[in-house]
């Protein structure tokens, strides 16, 4: 299907008006950060996922012949920080939404570009820690750096890895105050809070975490260096110090952060489903305000991460049940997406494909994560595989497949090239099925009571682990697909139109690759959001 | 599309009262810590440094002729605040409830 | 009895009391998970196939009907998921209550984590290291601390877990149902060899347990040794017998409730007696004045332990101490649990206590 | 969404507005973005510091008699007379932005000059105060005492957040006054009209959270209990 399109005029766009490394390092222009964002993020990835084949290359075995203790704890430490601070957090925020924020409130750019890049450049510089961290001995306290093992007991580089990922948080508050402030002041006219894509709307409500969360882990993990540099005793129970409090801090930031990472894919979701279905999102107020109130309910609920930790039982029970009430907007959003497909026109295109596994691998991921709420059943299944798989449900089914979908469905607006929807469905096909192989298995693990980062397990819980690894293989080959079929397309790929899916939206009224500016003139909207009447027909059948 | 932002200019006098309370507050505050009100001691002087906080907010940072949008995110920011204190600190004092060390 | 591997399995045994709720707990939340996810996957895909775009079908006409909104599904979808779930919730708080409230003549056994193993320590004296000995059908009361970083109790076959914290006392409590050997885990990641902090709990019937018991180690029960570093270390001086001393009468003091200099008043139990031998000026009983010296880095955690287990054993005001052993299995009478078993001498000290701190403030 | 592209280009005799930011529509909407903008970063703050103050109401909660007697070792007057400092400065800073929106260049460099002194003396006698409880081996470490404190075991807590939150407060005012420094050369040469002096006004507002703060940590530091430590 990869037809080599004939040279066409090389038209003015953002990519080739200016040349030259200068141009890029230095750029102002939120679609160039936007790239240098999907370079950095993509290669944190690749570094995350070789973690993760090692860790299940270690786990096929009940003895640890792969890895020594020590270097398994730092593997899957360094996965962990890799995975959650450098690609979930970052990944659709700082690539999609720097990108299409603007245009899709039809701005030429975000409010304060010079923090964008800013932002880019303290990304860099925590990752710049991070892979010293890595190559001169590694962490080994795990992803949530617990004390008083990480204060006064891990003799790995916890002061450089902690200052990494306090400097990191920096880069996303920014990204967070950039987003709000353009979405607030910088909307073209007409353009009022309930036209806005719902992209728009998920963006907003994970800016706002961003904004409120973030600080507090800045200054949990700058207490930790302190700690371990200079024993100011705060989580230090010599002193009288509370690890409890530092567990508090942590996940106050912690569990809204998961928020960061599912958000944005839901916004991306919304589209992808509404655009294959051309149809307006079924409850359009419903799936916006499911954003906001996520964001607002999920800083109540980071308790449930301490139901065994010696939190107060009462305690317990205010978190309990504002976890369940936090699981009714999600709830809302996927009965919804499925809504908006009756009575629609479905084509099965890639996005919607991963979409489609996005909401059926989020819904059993975020119907596990119900089973964690309960304060009895969880006192059984914490700290088991049963919570690994949870996660990985919501954070690989669910916010990657999101960035997959995402990154599929703007590529020709981006790069104004087609990619080959043959490989792509085929690479969403492995993706599905290694994914499920790799991580349902790990559910009946967690409930035989095999304890999480364990690098030498009893015999009996074998089977399954040999289940995880061989679906891991598949979905790391279903994963290695995109960068191969991607990448070819930038040179051979098909010259995308301006609307190549037939989309509703701004951005999609505008050249691909578009101009610097965005748009010749400042768009006026007149009509509702998610209006298909209007569209001209659909030029692309795939 | 947004509300008038203020080019409103506060008169000098206003500085100067506000400036004149500030003061005075400190030094109240600072003479009834020396009073023993036992536990009170601490809502007064945090009620005495709240209401000083809100006057360098509303009159010294303009929030007060400022837009919509400004006063939500103050309220916003002081709501989180209250919010992370406040149920973080449910569970310490709730913790010798039960009796059972650890629970 | 050696641990030997198990066949396939998709449970693990269900050994203890809270299993078979906590079983029931999990299958229910399946199946109401299991339809959820059925569902959803049957709507997408049915209205993948049904509403595909045919070939040559026009641009949709502007909708503005049910088909885009409805306030009534809106609300099923989230009444309904909400009721189920507060289901879910209820019961687990029910089953968290239980498990959180040991009763009070429970099988006391201390636990003490130390980086990669588990040290415990019965109060007849026996000791033992990633092994744990309990008979069946008793219930049994673990308190625990660790002495290093944060470890995790977690015996997967009995459902329970509980964090153990360096500087605390934790509790997690069960009652074994079957006897058997099963798995011990460290479920709180604590360096190196955190997956080498394994054990086994060998449930035994009442019989072998009391033999096992027999030849625990011969240094005698906790509370005498506790008793032998009390004097040692010269706590007898101040906390002298009839309360005339410096320092509070401890007889009969545990488990009551205590008014401090600063008007608070606090329960003296396990986590009051570690503070006040490691900052004896944090809690001050009130009438007394803070002269006494910390025993910080002086007491090692098991030290604290019998000293602890040796306070608990000080009876009643006239010094007969409460069987430092404990309720022995003969008496069948004392084996239930409820009400009915709580121990005489417990029934009797509280009240003596009352008294004597009272008079002591005049 | 098909929107029918309306002209919306500024009439061509308009003077070229150099302040004016190429991607904002006018002069209003960039310092409304401005100042909201500022906000949303003060709101961090905010919580960049609530995760000290929880720290602070946590161990104060627990261990009181500590605390109380820790403060105890606080200098009360000099904190008080350092709060009067610092909110001279404030005022000071306010009514450099009022002479800013006035156009008064020279009231304008006076006052920001002034700010600048009174923050400096601000931090003399924090230093004074530092160097005052090394002397008495008040910072926690291993020679750590606090003679005549009730429960001297948990006074390093107190001590620890002394110096975290103070020390805090210091470094976002080391870096105001680098920006304050900035400012005074950019207003002596005379670059803030009445029509553009935003980055006065925002500074202004990060001067003020600042003093805000210190507003909270006097009274929780100082003040814990007073009544029966005396007035040292």
């Amino acid at each position: 299907m990869i037809t080599a399109s004939p040279p066409v005029k090389e038209t003015k766009n953002y990519l080739n008006n200016e040349k030259g490394i200068k141009s890029w390092l230095l750029t102002g222009d939120h679609k160039r950060i936007a790239i240098l964002y999907l370079i950095s993020v993509t290669a944190f990835f690749a570094l995350g996922g070789v973690f993760a084949s090692l860790i299940r290359l270690e786990l096929a075995t009940p003895a640890g012949d792969l890895l020594e203790s020590n270097q398994y704890n730092k593997v899957f430490t360094m996965h962990g920080i890799l995975m959650v601070f450098f690609f979930l957090i970052p990944s659709i925020p700082a690539t999609l939404g720097n990108f299409l924020i603007p245009m899709m409130i039809g701005a030429k750019d975000l409010a304060f570009p010079k923090i964008n890049l800013l932002s880019w450049y303290i990304y860099i510089v925590g990752g710049i820690f991070t892979l010293y961290v890595l190559l001169t001995g590694g962490v080994d306290t795990g992803w949530t750096f617990y004390t008083p093992f990480s204060t006064s007991y891990s003799n790995g580089y916890v002061i450089a890895a902690g200052l990494g990922i306090f400097i990191n948080g920096f880069s996303s508050i920014l990204t967070g105050l950039n987003f709000i402030v353009t979405i607030h002041r910088m909307r073209a006219p007409g353009l009022t809070w309930f036209r806005l894509p719902l992209f728009v709307w998920a963006h907003y409500a994970t800016s706002a975490i961003m904004i409120l969360g973030t600080p507090v882990v800045a200054v949990t993990l700058f207490l930790v260096v302190l700690e371990r540099g200079f024993h100011i005793g705060f989580f230090d129970p010599a002193y009288g110090g509370d690890p409890v409090l530092f567990q508090h801090l942590f996940w106050f930031y912690s569990h809204p952060a998961v928020y960061i990472m599912i958000l944005p894919s839901m916004g991306v979701i919304s589209e992808v489903i509404s655009t294959f279905s051309s149809k307006k999102p079924f409850g359009y107020t419903f799936i916006a305000f499911s954003s906001v109130a996520i964001a607002v309910f999920g800083f109540l609920v980071w308790g449930h991460h301490l139901f065994v930790a010696g939190q107060s039982i009462y305690a317990g029970l205010v978190f309990s049940v504002l976890s369940y009430i936090v699981a009714i907007p999600s709830a809302i959003k996927v009965f919804n997406w499925a809504a908006t497909m009756y009575k629609g026109q479905v084509r099965l295109e890639t996005p919607m494909l991963y979409a489609l596994g996005f909401i059926g691998l989020f819904t059993v991921g975020g119907l596990t994560g119900i089973f964690l709420s309960s304060l009895g059943m969880d006192v059984h299944l914490t700290d088991t595989y049963f919570v690994v798989a949870h996660f990985h449900y919501v954070m690989v089914g669910g916010a990657l497949l999101g960035y997959l979908a995402g990154i599929h469905f703007w590529w020709p607006k981006i790069f104004g090239r087609m990619y080959s929807s043959v490989w792509s469905k085929v690479s969403a096909a492995l993706v599905f099925v290694g994914f499920n192989l790799t991580f349902f298995p790990q559910f009946l693990l967690g409930y035989m009571g095999m304890p999480r980062r364990y690098h030498v397990y009893p015999p009996e819980f074998q089977v399954f682990n040999v289940l995880s690894s061989a679906g891991a293989s598949v979905l790391a080959l279903g994963l290695i697909l995109p960068a191969i079929y991607l990448t070819w397309s930038l040179k051979h790929g098909e010259i995308a139109s301006a609307n190549p899916w037939g989309a509703t939206g701004l951005e999609w009224q505008t050249a691909s690759p578009p101009i610097t500016e965005n748009f010749e003139v400042t768009p006026v909207v007149t009509t509702e959001a998610y209006d298909y009447s209007t569209q001209q027909e659909v030029v692309h059948v795939g | 599309m947004s509300d008038h932002s203020e080019h409103h200019i506060v008169p000098k006098r206003v500085y100067f009262a506000v400036f004149a309370t500030l003061i005075a507050m400190t030094w109240v505050t600072a003479w009834v810590s020396t009073v023993d009100l036992g536990r009170l001691n601490i809502f007064v002087a945090l009620s005495i440094a709240i209401f000083k906080a809100s006057l360098v907010i509303l009159f010294f940072m303009h929030v007060k002729y400022g837009t919509k949008l400004t006063k939500m995110i103050v309220l916003a920011g002081l709501y989180w605040l209250i919010l992370l204190l406040f149920i973080a600190m449910c569970d310490l004092w709730t913790r010798t409830w039960m009796g059972v060390p650890g629970r | 009895m050696t641990l030997e591997p198990k066949s396939f399995q998709l449970f693990p045994e269900q050994a203890s009391n809270f299993a078979p709720t906590v079983d029931a707990l999990y299958t229910y939340m399946v199946v109401v998970s299991a339809f959820f996810s059925l569902l959803v996957a049957f709507l997408i895909v049915y209205f993948a196939v049904k509403y595909r775009k045919r070939p040559g079908q026009g641009i949709p006409a502007p909708v503005n009907d049910h088909s885009i909104g409805s306030m009534i599904l809106e609300i099923t979808w989230s009444v309904i998921p909400l009721g189920l779930s507060l289901v879910m919730f209820a019961w687990g708080a029910s089953i968290m209550f239980h498990e959180s409230r040991p009763p009070k003549d429970a099988l006391s056994i201390y636990v003490t984590g130390k980086r990669w193993m588990w040290k415990i320590q019965h109060l007849e004296g026996a000791r033992e290291i990633n092994e744990l000995h309990v008979p069946v059908d008793r219930d049994v009361k673990l308190t625990m601390t660790s002495e290093d970083v944060i470890h995790d109790f977690f015996v997967p076959a009995f459902r329970t877990k509980a964090d153990v914290l360096p500087g605390r006392y934790t509790t997690e409590w069960f009652r074994p149902t079957k006897v058997g050997a099963y798995h011990i885990f460290c479920a709180e990641y604590c360096g190196t060899k955190h997956s080498g902090m394994i054990g086994t709990v060998y449930v035994l019937s009442a019989a072998d347990y009391d033999a096992w018991l027999a030849h625990g180690s011969g240094e005698g029960s906790l509370a005498e040794q506790g008793e032998s570093l009390f004097n040692q270390l010269g706590c007898a001086n101040c906390h002298v017998k009839d309360g005339h001393g410096r320092a509070p009468n401890l007889y009969g003091a545990f488990g009551t409730k205590v008014d401090l200099s600063d008007g608070t008043s606090v329960r003296i139990d396990e986590s009051y007696i570690r503070e006040s031998v490691l900052y004896p000026q944090a809690k001050i009983v009130a009438g007394y004045d803070r002269i006494m010296p910390t025993f910080k880095g002086l007491i090692s955690d098991e030290g604290m332990l019998k000293l602890i287990e040796y306070i608990k054993s000080l009876g009643n005001e006239n010094g007969a101490n409460a069987p430092a052993r404990n309720l022995s299995m003969e008496s069948p009478d004392l084996q239930k649990t409820g009400t009915m078993a709580v121990p005489m001498s417990e029934m009797k000290a509280p009240a003596a206590a009352k008294t004597t701190s009272t008079e002591k403030k005049q | 969404m098909a929107s029918h592209v309306v002209a919306h280009k500024p009439a061509e005799h308009e003077p070229v507005n150099t302040t004016l930011r190429h991607h904002f529509a006018s002069d209003e909407q960039q310092k409304d973005a401005a100042t909201i903008g500022m906000w949303v970063f003060l709101v961090t703050e905010i919580m960049f510091f609530g995760g000290l103050f929880l720290a602070y109401f946590a161990y104060r909660q627990a261990y009181p008699a500590a605390f109380a007697s820790a403060s105890g070792k606080t200098n009360l007057w000099l904190g008080a007379a350092n709060t009067t400092v610092l909110i001279c400065s404030s005022l000071t800073m306010a009514l450099a932005v009022h002479a800013a929106s006035l156009g008064k260049k020279t009231l304008l460099v006076i006052f920001l000059v002034l700010t600048l002194m009174l923050g400096g003396a601000f931090l003399g006698v924090k230093a004074y105060e530092y160097h005052d409880k090394w002397v008495h081996h008040e910072v926690p470490g291993a020679h750590f005492e606090c003679e005549g404190c009730d429960d001297a075991g948990h006074a390093p807590l107190f001590f620890s957040l002394y110096f975290g939150m103070t020390g805090l407060h210091a470094t976002h005012m080391l870096i105001g006054f680098v920006i304050l420094v900035i400012l005074i050369v950019k207003a002596q040469k005379g670059e803030f009209t009445t029509k553009w002096y935003t980055p006065v006004e925002m500074f202004g507002l990060y001067w003020h959270f600042v003093d805000i703060v210190w507003i909270f940590l006097f009274p929780l530091l100082y003040l814990i209990d007073r009544s029966h430590t005396g007035l040292k």
